[in-house]
């Protein structure tokens, strides 16, 4: 079930990630991932941050050892991919608040693209630890959406997490849904903002994952396997959860606190 | 409405299909989820001494729907953490069988001392993993081996002990003969086949550890034959597993002799539900064919049945 | 245009799928049909020293197109009889093999004398039948017996001989060294796995002789495991089989260590046209790759090619 | 692939044959046969004689133990049917000519009736040792087929073999094509008479069969096999070969002679 594909396209993003792109055929909705093997090195989960058409994408951000190899990867190299696995963003709300952490916005910016085309109204918050680590920029704003930065050292936009940035928008605005992609700390404290106003808020979670069939258990968050039945989650369902933003499994299953 | 509750190695079951070892079985969350979802019990993740990441990824290949090829290598939070994992399991109300793994006789029985104290119903011993250095297959292939581990285990607990057998042999009654003199309550049939696939176009196989086990419907007929065969000649219940995707399935395993069967890459294939689906559908192919209660089916493919049904 | 000829045990093929044992293989005018359809050598039923009939039907039960259970019961008309058969074969130009089977080493040598005698290429020793009493696993399932066997046969012919290994076992590639030590010119791998079908309704196995031998696309990860695990340890070459269905089938094979494979069940699914397409489609294949010749993809997937490729 | 049916019915044809009905929902053409497995025994091929609807049937001629057995099988036994396998006679020439030996009519019959419901002319040589041995005679004439009858012992109709009215049939009227079922040299003879006035001869052929899945070989008859390249052969095909009506193969694989 796993197809071969060649590197088609390489982009460096930011400082720190880079989009891969590569013919794949299958249809994708934003929120989806795949999991990519890098032949040689470890197989990895990686969102779709381009779903739609024969071309996908993938952006990475360097962490550990094989997504750091996996960014030097060059055009014509071979990739193993499968997928598209997990559900994904509802996209009917007509106005949707963005806050993204981070390489969060390799989730969200296929999500609001096509929301953006669905005619709905996009505000985005995207955050980044400096200027030049603010992922999508452009493309949040060449789809039309509203676009308010924070990075930590104030390099751009407000001075601080993007949370700030989040609350003040909650609370002169209103919207219909919030989406929100990164740390797990800062996504509680959106889903904490956003339920005072009883906004819903949708995460995209992240969860070591293996075999991404619901199977193996590497990926279980409370009840539920991020492969299949996220990774896009209610808020409410992971409120529900001892887990959420205090505990992961590492690979042995072994549960971390964050 | 037939009698779906089966008494297995001296563990009631309120229904024959088990979680197997390995698919929902790290997190006692995902245990207490098999259980609401139907099953008639949980059988943990192999739990071995110390944390173990397992190998990297890739691990699983899968050939449509009928077959799944692993190499996870055994990944578990150690015999330390599990505790707290069984005892959400077991809050939920499940039956929790627990896997232990170990390296030698030895380690398996402190294993298994562990387990026991957690208040597991049975424990099963992964003899049959076909893919782990120094583990599975390579301290159970031989009935010599089986014999040595299973009696270490069961001097230490009064908890049954569950012998599960490698199907990757050439006798595999002689396995489960070995088990039945080392003191086992069952012996479960079968794990998965040492296995392989090939990325032509990458050159290299495609799992990182190389080899495998298959599982899945294609493994059905040969868990089958081995629990025929165990069936033959042992006394003691037998648990098949392999393959187990529907209710005429597990008939086919009840009827070549299991008491209970596990069920394993079926989860995948169909979801959590499928325990739900089994049990209304094993009940119903029983009442089709005039079976009053499972027990009445477990061996009667045999020619005579050369065993008493206890 | 990749160069498909390969040269295996000392024989030269025109290309490397060959008709496996048991399939289209009682007749010399079958064995001639596969050739004319492209096969690169057939190698017969496996015969014995008299005519045997099998077993009753049912002898078979298929899964989808994914499995084949067979119980044939080594029907063949005998070796007196046998000769006429490789001869309107060889009549139309094909390469045979002559596959024979036996209760011991001495029958195994007389056949072989037999055999070698009609003028077949190279004979393959059935030493992994899974279901015939007294034949197949039951002679060779331990590396001293087939070394035995294959010892006893080498010593009597000058025809290369193919040991044709079970996946019935707990280390093929020990079977496979001993065919070696024994003087085989090649191994085959793998025959059937032992396996069952019940019916529930009719509460009894399907095939009249209960047990037989699981073939077919769910067998090729195993297949393919033993050839991997033999390859690496034995220097003569090894022939694949199970489950080739596709020429990616066939590459993973030749990837994996084999020289040759063999093409059994797919015969069924997809008729004899089969060879046809297989060798095409190879031949794309390997062009698409980058693989001037057959031989040079043989074992390219183990990570350092640990043995020479004579 | 197999399906376990229950006996739905149950008739005494003739003194030596009974017809077995069963449900069985698969489509099938005249001309191909079912594995009937009767559990407790052997598993053998035969013929519908009953092809059209749900519910098919075999005429079962007592041969030896199992057709023996499978003879007094009751209302509500239980078989394992499976196929339906093979090839099928082509319906569509208009002057159809039939030569029936003995049991030949269970294959031939269905066909007869389909050819007549699409307004084909059908004549009909039935064979047979004695008048009561004429298997579906009834069957023939209520389609509105012309019947000539013989039989061994002139109890009725020509006295001697099917062959001789065959003969005097093909020597005075005019035929686009013959079907023939029936003993292998009395279909020779058939050929024979046919192929002198150049009218094609369908046989519908009988070998050992085992997978009827074209594998196993038993059914081998020159370069075919019986169960997927047949049963129906083009009688020029049979000729080409040195068996037809002189060699078939036994359960082990030897040729034998007829
Ligand atoms: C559904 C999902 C979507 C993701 N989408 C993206 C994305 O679009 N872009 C992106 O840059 N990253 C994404 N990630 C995270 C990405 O998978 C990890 O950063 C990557 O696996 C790190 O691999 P490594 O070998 O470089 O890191 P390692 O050195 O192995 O470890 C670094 C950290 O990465 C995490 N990690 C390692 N292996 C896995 C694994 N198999 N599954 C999950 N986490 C793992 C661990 O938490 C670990 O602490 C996603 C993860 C998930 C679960
Ligand atoms: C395509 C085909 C269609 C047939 N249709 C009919 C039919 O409609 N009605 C009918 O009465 N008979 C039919 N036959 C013949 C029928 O299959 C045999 O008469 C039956 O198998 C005899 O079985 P037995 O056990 O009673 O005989 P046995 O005692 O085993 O042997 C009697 C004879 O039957 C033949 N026979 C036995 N087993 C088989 C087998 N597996 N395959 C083929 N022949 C076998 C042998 O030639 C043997 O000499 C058909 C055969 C074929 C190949
Ligand atoms: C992903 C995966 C992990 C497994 N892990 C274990 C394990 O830890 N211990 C064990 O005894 N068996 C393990 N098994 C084997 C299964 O318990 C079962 O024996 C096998 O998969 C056959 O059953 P199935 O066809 O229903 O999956 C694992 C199987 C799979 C597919
Ligand atoms: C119907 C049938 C008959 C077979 N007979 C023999 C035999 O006589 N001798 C033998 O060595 N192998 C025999 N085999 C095994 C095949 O040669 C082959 O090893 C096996 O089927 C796996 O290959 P496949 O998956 O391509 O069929 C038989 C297999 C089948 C399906
Ligand atoms: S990754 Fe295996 S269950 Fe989710
Ligand atoms: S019956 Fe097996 S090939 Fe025809």
């Amino acid at each position: 079930m796993r197809r071969v594909v060649a590197v088609s396209e390489r982009r460096v993003e930011t400082p720190s990630t880079v989009t891969l792109r590569f013919p794949y055929d299958a249809p994708a909705e934003p929120g989806q991932f795949v999991m990519v093997w890098f032949p040689g090195d470890d197989e990895i989960p990686m969102s779709l941050s381009y779903t739609d058409g024969p071309s996908k994408g993938v952006t990475i951000k360097a962490m550990g050892s094989t997504s750091q190899r996996a960014q030097s990867a060059q055009v014509g190299d071979r990739v193993g991919v499968r997928g598209p696995y997990g559900n994904h963003f509802d996209l009917s709300p007509a106005r949707i608040l963005v806050v993204s952490g981070g390489s969060g916005a390799a989730v969200l910016a296929p999500a609001a693209e096509r929301a953006r085309a669905r005619g709905s109204s996009v505000t985005v918050a995207l955050g980044a630890t400096r200027a030049p680590e603010l992922l999508f920029r452009r493309r949040f704003e060449s789809m039309g959406a509203r676009v308010e930065v924070a990075t930590d050292d104030g390099s751009e936009g407000r001075k601080g997490f993007v949370t700030l940035v989040a609350e003040q928008l909650l609370a002169t605005e209103r919207f219909d849904v919030v989406w929100t992609c990164g740390p797990e700390v800062m996504m509680r404290k959106v889903v904490a903002a956003a339920s005072a106003r009883t906004v819903p808020v949708f995460c995209s979670m992240e969860r070591h994952m293996k075999c991404a069939l619901g199977m193996c258990d590497a990926c279980a968050l409370g009840p539920y396997h991020v492969c299949i039945d996220g990774p896009v989650f209610p808020a409410d369902r992971l409120t529900a959860t001892s887990d959420f933003g205090a505990f992961h499994r590492d690979s042995s299953g072994r549960r971390v606190p964050f | 409405m037939a009698e779906l509750t089966v008494d297995c190695a001296g563990v009631n079951l309120r229904n024959p299909f088990l979680l197997a070892s390995g698919i929902w079985g790290e997190s006692g969350e995902s245990l207490a989820g098999a259980w609401n979802a139907g099953a008639g019990g949980v059988i943990t993740k192999s739990i071995g001494s110390v944390p173990r990441p397992g190998y990297p990824n890739p691990t699983i290949e899968t050939y449509e729907r009928w077959g799944l090829l692993n190499a996870m290598g055994l990944p578990n939070p150690g015999i330390d953490e599990y505790p707290r994992e069984i005892e959400v399991a077991r809050r939920a109300g499940a039956t929790v069988i627990g896997s232990i793994f170990g390296g030698s006789a030895k380690e398996f029985a402190a294993l298994a001392e562990r387990m026991a104290a957690t208040g597991v119903v049975a424990i099963e011993l992964n003899l049959s993993c076909p893919h782990a250095e120094g583990y599975g297959t390579e301290i159970g292939g031989t009935p010599e081996e089986v014999e040595r581990v299973v009696r270490a285990v069961t001097e230490v607990v009064s908890t049954p002990v569950i012998a599960k057998i490698t199907p990757n042999t050439r006798d595999p009654a002689a396995l489960a003969l070995a088990a039945e003199r080392g003191g086992a309550a069952a012996v479960s049939a079968i794990n998965t086949l040492r296995a392989i696939a090939i990325d032509v176009r990458l050159r290299r196989p495609v799992l990182a550890h190389g080899l495998g086990g298959l599982s899945g419907p294609a493994i059905k007929p040969v868990g089958l034959a081995c629990v025929w065969q165990i069936f033959e000649k042992v006394s003691i219940p037998v648990v098949g597993v392999g393959g187990v995707a529907t209710p005429e399935d597990a008939l086919e395993y009840i009827m070549a002799g299991a008491r209970a069967v596990e069920v394993g890459t079926q989860v995948t294939f169909d979801g959590i539900g499928v325990f739900g689906r089994l049990r209304e559908g094993l009940s119903r192919l029983l009442d089709e064919l005039g079976f009053a209660r499972v027990e009445d089916a477990v061996g009667v493919a045999h020619p005579t049945t050369s065993r008493g049904l206890g």
